[in-house]
């Protein structure tokens, strides 16, 4: 389309404002092609092609049209995009035009201008407030069954496609003496003055044209253009060094201590973001913020006053001046100040027919303006047209053509950021708004009309005041700059909320579809309560949160319970400021990067080999190791377990958290920190420590290996590694400070390998250097210092997980892959196998050792039959509290062992103990089983569990039951050890 | 006034100016038989079922701010009885049978929904544990059922198994788990109590408790003193606050929940499905708002309000198992204070002091447990002994060893 | 006894990448020592750091570089350093040194180590590292541990670039960041 | 939020791990005769005021610190910030 044709598409295009006519853009509205400019927003192009009607409202599905020309949009909401990048409830007033963009209207059954669930609208005298508390109770099923899916299915406004969000999106980290809040005037001045003081500023800016209000008002600052004037600050700012200019940036929450939420929009305004991050989130850390974030126009309650072609009247302007589009062809004002006259003038020197100004104050008109006819004193009682403003009617009967309404009800600072620590704003009847209270954030000034200082010279006074304040907190001095002088108004504002003589329903929020007539019934039913009134009739719950419709309402429930607004109170402003993308919040920790994967030193190996892993907490191991020919993973755990025990297996257990821990007090403190004693370790042994919590309940179990005089090396489970850690320095640094001990993680350091079973000696003993690994002179729980392969270090450790003879042997994690393949190698003559964490599982519980599944943190150290390891000899940490009556019962849970009576069946773990035959019931419920598995060793599941008295329970039989899944097992109670319980091999 | 589909028709064509007050506004009487403190949804829930069950009337219920403005009304509405352990499982189980009659039973549609509560596993070790709790649920008269991973595709087929970290294994599913509006609960059970006698007292802070010879005996209130037979403290969020005043301290500690909520949205999420590799769940409302939260923020703070960290970790819980939520927005986040327990259970007991009672430290789950513990601790104040699902909720049981530890985290409240 | 040496391998088999103004490469000849000692040991432990290493024991946040810049003390905590130096520096003679001066600990296979430059260096980092890095604030001398999309870090300069120090299980993660941070860069 | 280390400055709290009542650090005495009364009320009845507390935070992502912050709960405020280990010294944790 050539640039003349879709000129004259966009009938409502003036001339002059800040888009550029060179840059046509196509776009698409409900498969309307359409076309506007570089500069436009989604609703200035669709105000210049004349489409009013842009959607419906929530509950009774009234058209509806744009209202305003920013954030604060409760009517134009539309799905942007198409299928995964589908953005519903997007508004259309800050939505930046790009070539391609396709929006389709939201909420409505049908074509937009023929919903059929409109009907909701003729219904509406029995949908009032809170009408479906009083109601869809009977027949009591029919809630379930037809009430409530009804009620879902017409809920929500737009839709997410249901499918992954193909973007990408991005965090980052800010730094900066002074964050400016907002490109307005007084953001403009301020940022200005700190960069040129030498602070290191952030300027950001939701919209993507900074300039504020100067761009949608004809004012003058030194004979420019507040758009000029702008543009020249602008370009001062970006060549200052210091300063960051941030477009597109919303600081959407203000957090403690001077952190702050900022969102930058890097690719929204682009059909595609092409790899790049669409959004990123940053956290801002600022000394000083200057909020500098203007203030919102608010509606005024008169019948119909949601029919499209009502529009705030600041946005008129915003359109007309900065947009270069009139709304309407024929425009009425309703004011309750002079900002409306002010939209007037705009529109009578842009040529646009102006019909009327009324005007609710019963003074003089401000000014006069040329063939336009002014109603002091007067009130819009309705308005008609069906699909957009035809008519308006005022209380006298009186009646004018307009096609476009613009409404000015006064300005509400916008305080929000201000309150988001809670603070509360305090009521100014001067402009009848709530402005800043005294309680800011620590850290925050507020400048301009964000502080309620509406005209553009005060703004920049409070700018100058305020900034002088921050340079001044900074010790910085403040560069010597006079203000520009500028034209000016004042707004003059009678306070005036809605009109009481309105034909029709009034409305308050309309993207909720609250009415005059809801505040009064809340008032009459008792929510008078500001919080109860919101609750109640959900004003300011829609996407919106209020942002024109929360000082009306409550102005207007002030004015039912005879109250002062001050005294009415007003609802909490929380975070964000605009809504913020759930995906942005998440930035990159999604999909496989939602956490770290620490990978052990033989993962590639263990890749190579073909291993199935499975994430143990932050790891990956090796679960299995399947050769050709196994079909099952069973079969090729049954195997690393039967070859390990008949020759030898190989596991990667680096994962074990190890803490290298040094100091002339190390076994002083091991014994405070473990239940049992550790400074009567000798050097060259490793001993099973339990560790507990202060409360008495096992924390955590391992050996630890001493390995000199005063170094000892800790290991912990894989899943408590940090949480142990992190005690022990609690233990070092709080509870014993002067104790000589240094603790360090050591887990990265090493790889170590469990090489176990039977030949595991033999094994060994081809890798290790000169060292005698016979039982005599290594013996079990034995450790050393020792070279391998020809000198490289390692330690080597006696350890049995397995119950079998077996060894851990750790080198630095460098020689990590290269050890495992020269142990692999070296264990070729005797047929050595692999094994993963399933079949290091199997052999725990075919020996009894209680793990993961066991220590749940209710455990006792009793529970797993090692209550006598409770040293009573000395302090430590649990100590006192293992000693509590609850946890030394008689009856209390003992961990023993089960088999099925019927060798067949399969043990189920989360099974629970009944008495055979005896109820399903919690009343009858003996335990539980906490581990199980099929032994390759026995032939038959076994698994280990926690019954009451169970060590005096040896050979009874009762049922393990799980109606969960379906089976009751009948079992025996055996001892925990089914493999080799003397613990011959182990030692052999 | 009586509730029915008749006087919404009646009202409508009159203009909606028929209606009458919710509740009344009475002026404090010198003297009740039991005055509650706390007009939250517990302090209501009790107050209506000492009028109804145990024909106790002349009952107070002074809330300090408007009614329901605690934890009642800022919570994201599930209500479950999926527990572990015998010390709460009955507890919670007759906690959802009252939520399934509570409609009928105070004549206000809190709008129960119940659309199931999914939780996910991701690990064997996990569904073990999920076993053992399902089977625990089972023997305690609940439902649950187990779903193995195909299971859970069908249910929710946008979650994420293709890409995941942590891939989904199955999940431990309660049918009759849901939501319920919470603000409703609160104003349901105010005006079951009041249409039966009981005087709701708001604006009426509680300043300290009268005590004759080591016994309470009544309350000081901004409203002026007011004497009882029995005073019963129900003020979770604030129990250490109200209680200090009565010189007690308690194994509790105040630690701020944030909670969230998108922009209305048309139905995408069928139930309720909580991610068990991170910390993220997540409904959806009747309105169409996704409602989800994760972990409490970890810090003590009586603010009502939390910070970032948190607010990242949840949306980085809710990308990873549920990506197709990405392009929706965060509406609002917001805090409220919770009592956390040294154990993760809460206490519905009398105290060392003779009058004085006490009901607190719900955690993160209080609002599930509104119609039980109203019930148990109405129970308690008119027989002045425990109910038999709250026998284990004890303020002494971390003296005799005997804590009631779901998650078996120990003496550390922000981990429960 | 087996007659193949192991052969190590660097965590990220000596990377090395040139992208966008950047450049990233692995360091693999560096090794990694902590000592510890408590406070009132400082003083002599001070000492034997100058005679052997020329260096001094670091303020927690410090670096210490001798005046070679082949040795640097990172302070990490106030009882415990690391001292990071040059593969061909470790002898015997210099591990007994260290080890009598205080409680030491191996730590070079706990930690990958990359260097990063280039004029786009920053906005790499302002995207995952908390710390403020800009010029001003934190110099040749600084040093911080910290938390960078989930993973533990240790970063400091180097002359014109930064060294980043991050565990060895969790590497290849860390890379992976990186290397996405530098596609990101506009 | 915040916490300014006492040796690092100002670093996001999102480094830190909480723990709770700096009271934490007074262990009681196993050997005393009420060390079960000690023990459990340490334990278990922490302070929990709506104002000023004093509370440990470790420094997990940084120096490996333990911290006493004595914050405010209603506001968040922190007024100081000190090593624990020099407070459970100056509180004589000597051995």
């Amino acid at each position: 389309m050539s640039t003349e044709q879709s000129q004259r598409s966009q009938r409502n295009r003036v001339d002059g404002g800040l888009i550029d006519r060179s840059d046509t853009r196509t776009f698409e509205f409900n498969n309307k092609l359409l076309t506007g400019f570089a500069g436009d927003t989604l609703a200035s192009a669709l105000l210049a092609n004349g489409q009013r009607l842009v959607g419906r409202s929530f509950k009774y599905h009234r058209p509806r049209g744009i209202v305003s020309a920013g954030v604060e949009e409760a009517n134009a909401l539309v799905e942007l995009r198409s299928g995964n990048l589908t953005e519903p409830n997007t508004r259309a007033t800050v939505t930046e035009l790009f070539d391609g963009l396709v929006a389709k209207s939201q909420n409505h059954k049908g074509p937009l201008a023929f919903d059929v669930m409109a009907v909701n609208d003729a219904l509406a005298p029995f949908l009032s407030a809170g009408f479906y508390y009083k109601t869809f109770m009977w027949p009591k099923a029919f809630w379930e069954k037809l009430y409530e899916p009804v009620i879902r299915a017409a809920a929500g406004l737009g839709s997410l496609s249901g499918e992954e969000d193909p973007d990408v999106y991005d965090k980052g980290f800010i730094h900066c003496d002074v964050l400016v809040v907002g490109g307005g005037p007084a953001g403009l001045w301020s940022a200005l003055m700190a960069g040129r003081a030498g602070a290191r500023v952030v300027l950001a800016d939701e919209d993507f044209q900074l300039g504020g209000r100067l761009n949608a008002e004809t004012h003058t600052l030194n004979d420019q253009s507040g758009a000029s004037w702008a543009q020249q600050l602008i370009a001062e700012l970006e060549s200052l060094p210091n300063v960051r200019v941030m477009p597109r940036t919303t600081v959407y929450g203000a957090f403690d201590h001077g952190v702050y939420g900022a969102l930058e929009r890097k690719t929204d305004h682009l059909r595609l973001s092409e790899g790049k991050p669409r959004q990123v989130l940053w956290r801002v850390y600022t000394k000083r913020t200057v909020l500098a974030s203007g203030a919102t126009e608010r509606s005024i309650a008169f019948g119909n006053n949601d029919r499209p072609g009502v529009m705030l009247a600041g946005a008129v302007r915003t359109y007309l001046n900065r947009f270069a589009v009139t709304p309407g062809q024929h425009v009425a004002v309703f004011t309750n100040n002079n900002d409306g006259w002010q939209t007037a003038k705009d529109l009578v020197n842009k040529n646009i027919n102006v019909t009327a100004v009324i005007d609710s104050r019963d003074t003089d008109a401000p000014f006069e303006l040329n063939g336009v006819q002014a109603c002091m004193g007067a009130q819009v009682a309705s308005t008609s047209g069906r699909l957009g403003l035809k008519r308006i009617t005022l209380t006298s009967g009186k009646s004018f053509e307009a096609d476009c309404l613009a409404v000015s009800g006064g300005w509400s600072p916008n305080v929000h950021l201000t309150c988001h620590q809670r603070g509360r704003p305090v009521w100014n009847d001067t402009i009848a708004a709530f402005v800043p209270g005294a309680d800011l954030p620590s850290g925050m000034l507020v400048a301009g009309a964000a502080n309620g200082e509406l005209s553009l010279s005060d703004a920049l006074r409070s700018a100058q005041r305020v900034v002088n304040e921050v340079l001044n907190d900074l010790g910085l001095s403040a560069p010597a700059e006079a203000l520009p002088t500028t034209s000016d108004s004042t707004v003059d504002i009678t306070a005036f909320w809605h009109v009481k003589e309105s034909k029709g329903r009034a409305w308050v929020d309309w993207q909720n579809d609250v009415t005059t007539k809801d505040v009064a019934q809340a008032h009459l039913e008792g929510f008078h309560a500001v919080e109860h009134l919101k609750r109640y009739t959900t004003l300011g719950m829609a996407t919106d949160q209020g942002k024109t419709a929360n000082v009306l309402g409550l102005a207007i429930m002030a004015e039912y319970s005879g109250k002062s607004i001050p005294e009415t109170g007003t609802t909490i402003f929380r975070p964000p400021y605009t809504p913020v993308p759930i995906a942005a919040f998440a930035g990159r920790s999604r999909g496989k990067n939602f956490r770290p994967t620490r990978l052990t030193p033989s993962h590639d190996w263990a890749t190579e080999l073909g291993a199935q892993f499975v994430e143990v907490g932050p790891w990956l191991r090796a679960q299995w190791f399947p050769r050709a020919g196994e079909s099952h993973w069973r079969e090729s755990v049954d195997r690393e377990v039967l070859q390990t025990r008949a020759s030898v297996g190989i596991c990667d257990v680096t994962t074990l958290g190890k803490i290298d821990i040094q100091g002339a007090d190390a076994g002083v403190f091991l014994d405070r920190v473990y239940a049992n004693t550790f400074s009567s370790l000798a050097v060259g042994k490793v001993r099973y420590g339990l560790m507990l919590r202060e409360d008495g309940i096992a924390m955590d179990d391992g050996t630890t290996a001493r390995l000199g005089e005063h170094h000892y090396v800790m290991t912990t489970t894989t899943a408590n590694a940090v949480s142990v850690f992190r005690h022990m320095e609690f233990c070092r640094q709080c509870l014993w400070p002067n104790l000589d001990v240094h603790l360090i993680s050591a887990t990265d350091q090493w790889a170590q390998y469990a090489v176990a079973g039977p030949n595991s000696r033999s094994l060994l003993q081809k890798i290790v250097d000169d060292i005698d690994l016979s039982n005599e002179a290594f013996a079990f729980m034995a450790c050393a210092e020792i070279t391998v392969c020809g000198g490289t270090p390692a330690r080597l450790f006696r350890i049995s997980f397995s119950g079998e003879l077996a060894y851990e042997i750790a080198v630095p994690t460098r020689y990590g892959d290269s050890m495992i393949r020269e142990l692999m190698q070296a264990g070729e003559e005797f047929d050595v196998v692999p094994y993963g964490t399933e079949a290091l599982g199997v052999m725990r519980i075919e020996k009894g050792h209680a793990a993961g599944n066991e220590l749940i943190g209710t455990t006792t150290a009793a529970n797993i039959g090692l209550g006598r390891m409770v040293s009573k000899k000395k302090d430590s940490i649990g100590n006192v509290l293992s000693e509590r009556e609850g946890l030394n019962s008689e009856s209390d849970n003992r961990l023993v062992g089960f088999i099925p009576v019927d060798k067949s069946r399969e043990l189920q773990a989360g099974s629970h103990f009944v008495q055979t035959g005896h109820a399903v019931v919690t009343e009858n419920d003996q335990g539980w089983m906490s581990s199980v598995c099929y032994s390759p060793t026995l032939g038959h599941s076994i698994g280990i569990g926690y019954l009451q008295r169970g060590q005096d329970r040896m050979g009874e039989v009762l049922d393990a039951v799980s109606p969960l899944t379906d089976s009751s097992v009948a079992v025996e109670v055996v001892s925990p050890h089914f493999v080799d319980p003397e613990g011959e091999r182990l030692r052999g | 006034m009586r509730y029915s589909a008749l006087k919404i028709l009646k009202e409508g064509l009159s203009g909606n100016k028929g209606w009458k007050p919710a509740w009344r506004e009475p002026e404090p009487k010198t003297e009740y038989d039991v005055v509650i403190v706390g007009g939250g949804g517990h302090g209501l829930a009790t107050a209506h079922y000492l009028a109804k069950e145990h024909n106790i009337t002349n009952v107070a219920v002074l809330e300090k701010g408007w009614v329901g403005s605690g934890n009642v009304g800022r919570n994201t509405t599930i209500v479950r009885s999926n527990y572990l352990l015998p010390g709460n499982q009955p507890f919670y189980e007759l906690s959802m049978k009252l939520w399934e009659g509570l409609e009928q039973d105070f004549n206000y549609n809190a709008m129960v929904s119940q659309r199931g509560v999914l939780n996910l596993c991701h690990s064997d070790a996990q569904r073990d544990a999920y076993i053992r709790r399902g089977n625990g649920m089972r023997m305690s008269g609940a439902d649950a059922v187990l779903l193995d991973e195909a299971g859970v595709k069908e249910m929710c087929p946008f979650l994420n198994f293709d890409n995941a970290r942590f891939p989904i294994k199955g999940g431990l599913w309660q049918p009759r788990g849901g939501t319920v509006r919470h603000d409703a609960v609160a104003w349901g059970y105010a005006r079951g109590a009041d249409s039966r006698g009981v005087d709701i007292l708001q604006q009426c802070e509680v300043t300290g408790f009268q005590m004759d010879n080591g016994t309470c005996v009544g309350v000081y209130t901004s409203r002026g003193s007011i004497k009882a037979k029995k005073v019963a403290v129900c003020v979770a969020g604030s129990s250490s606050r109200v209680m200090e005043k009565a010189g007690l301290r308690l194994p509790i500690e105040s630690h701020v929940l944030q909670a969230f909520v998108s922009e209305g949205l048309k139905p995408v999420i069928p139930g309720v499905v909580t991610f068990g590799a991170g910390h993220f769940y997540i409904s959806q409302s009747d309105k169409g708002g996704l409602v989800f939260g994760g972990d409490i923020d970890g810090y003590n703070s009586y603010a009502q309000r939390g910070n970032l960290p948190v607010v990242e970790d949840v949306c980085e819980g809710g990308m990873a198992v549920m990506p197709m939520i990405g392009r929706a927005r965060l509406l609002r986040m917001w805090g409220g204070i919770m009592d956390m327990s040294m154990d993760g259970s809460p206490f519905i007991d009398k105290t060392d002091v003779p009058g004085l009672y006490f009901n607190g430290g719900w955690c993160y789950g209080g609002f599930k447990a509104t119609p039980a513990s109203g019930w148990c601790y109405a129970h308690l104040l008119a027989t002045d002994t425990p109910h038999e699902v709250a026998t284990a909720m004890r303020l002494d049981r971390f003296m005799t060893g005997r804590m009631i530890d779901e998650k078996g985290m120990g003496a550390q409240p922000n981990l429960h | 006894m087996v007659n193949n040496r192991l052969s190590p391998r660097p965590a990220l088999g000596g990377y090395e990448l040139t992208h966008a103004g950047i450049q990233v490469k692995e360091r693999v000849d560096t090794e990694v020592f902590s000592l510890a000692c408590r406070e009132s040991e400082k003083a002599s432990v001070n000492d034997g750091l100058q005679s052997s290493l020329g260096v001094v024991w670091p303020e927690v946040g410090s670096c210490s570089v001798s005046t070679d810049s082949s040795v640097r003390v990172l302070g990490l905590q106030r009882d415990q350093v690391f001292v990071v130096l040059n593969s061909s520096q470790v002898t015997d003679g210099l591990l007994n040194a260290l080890t009598n001066v205080a409680w030491c600990t191996q730590q070079s296979d706990s930690w990958a180590t990359l260097e990063i430059s280039g004029p786009n260096q920053y906005q790499v980092l302002e995207c995952t590292c908390p710390i403020d890095l800009s010029p001003s604030v934190f110099t040749e001398h600084h040093v911080a541990r910290t938390s960078m999309e989930h993973l533990s870090s240790i970063i400091y300069r180097n002359n014109d670039s930064f060294v980043l120090m991050t565990p060895t299980s969790s590497a290849r993660g860390f890379l992976h960041m990186i290397e996405e941070s530098i596609q990101f860069v506009d | 939020m915040m916490i300014n280390h006492p040796l690092l400055g100002l670093r996001d709290a999102a480094e830190f791990v909480y723990l709770g009542d700096a009271s934490l650090i007074n262990r009681p005495d196993r050997d005393a005769p009420d060390a079960a009364a000690a023990f459990y009320e340490y334990l278990h009845l922490r302070d929990n005021p709506a104002g000023t507390h004093r509370e440990l935070w470790y420094h997990e992502q940084g120096d490996r610190s333990w911290l006493v912050v004595t914050r405010n709960t209603l506001t968040h405020d922190i007024e100081s910030v000190e090593l624990a280990s020099d407070v459970a010294r100056q509180q004589g944790r000597d051995v």
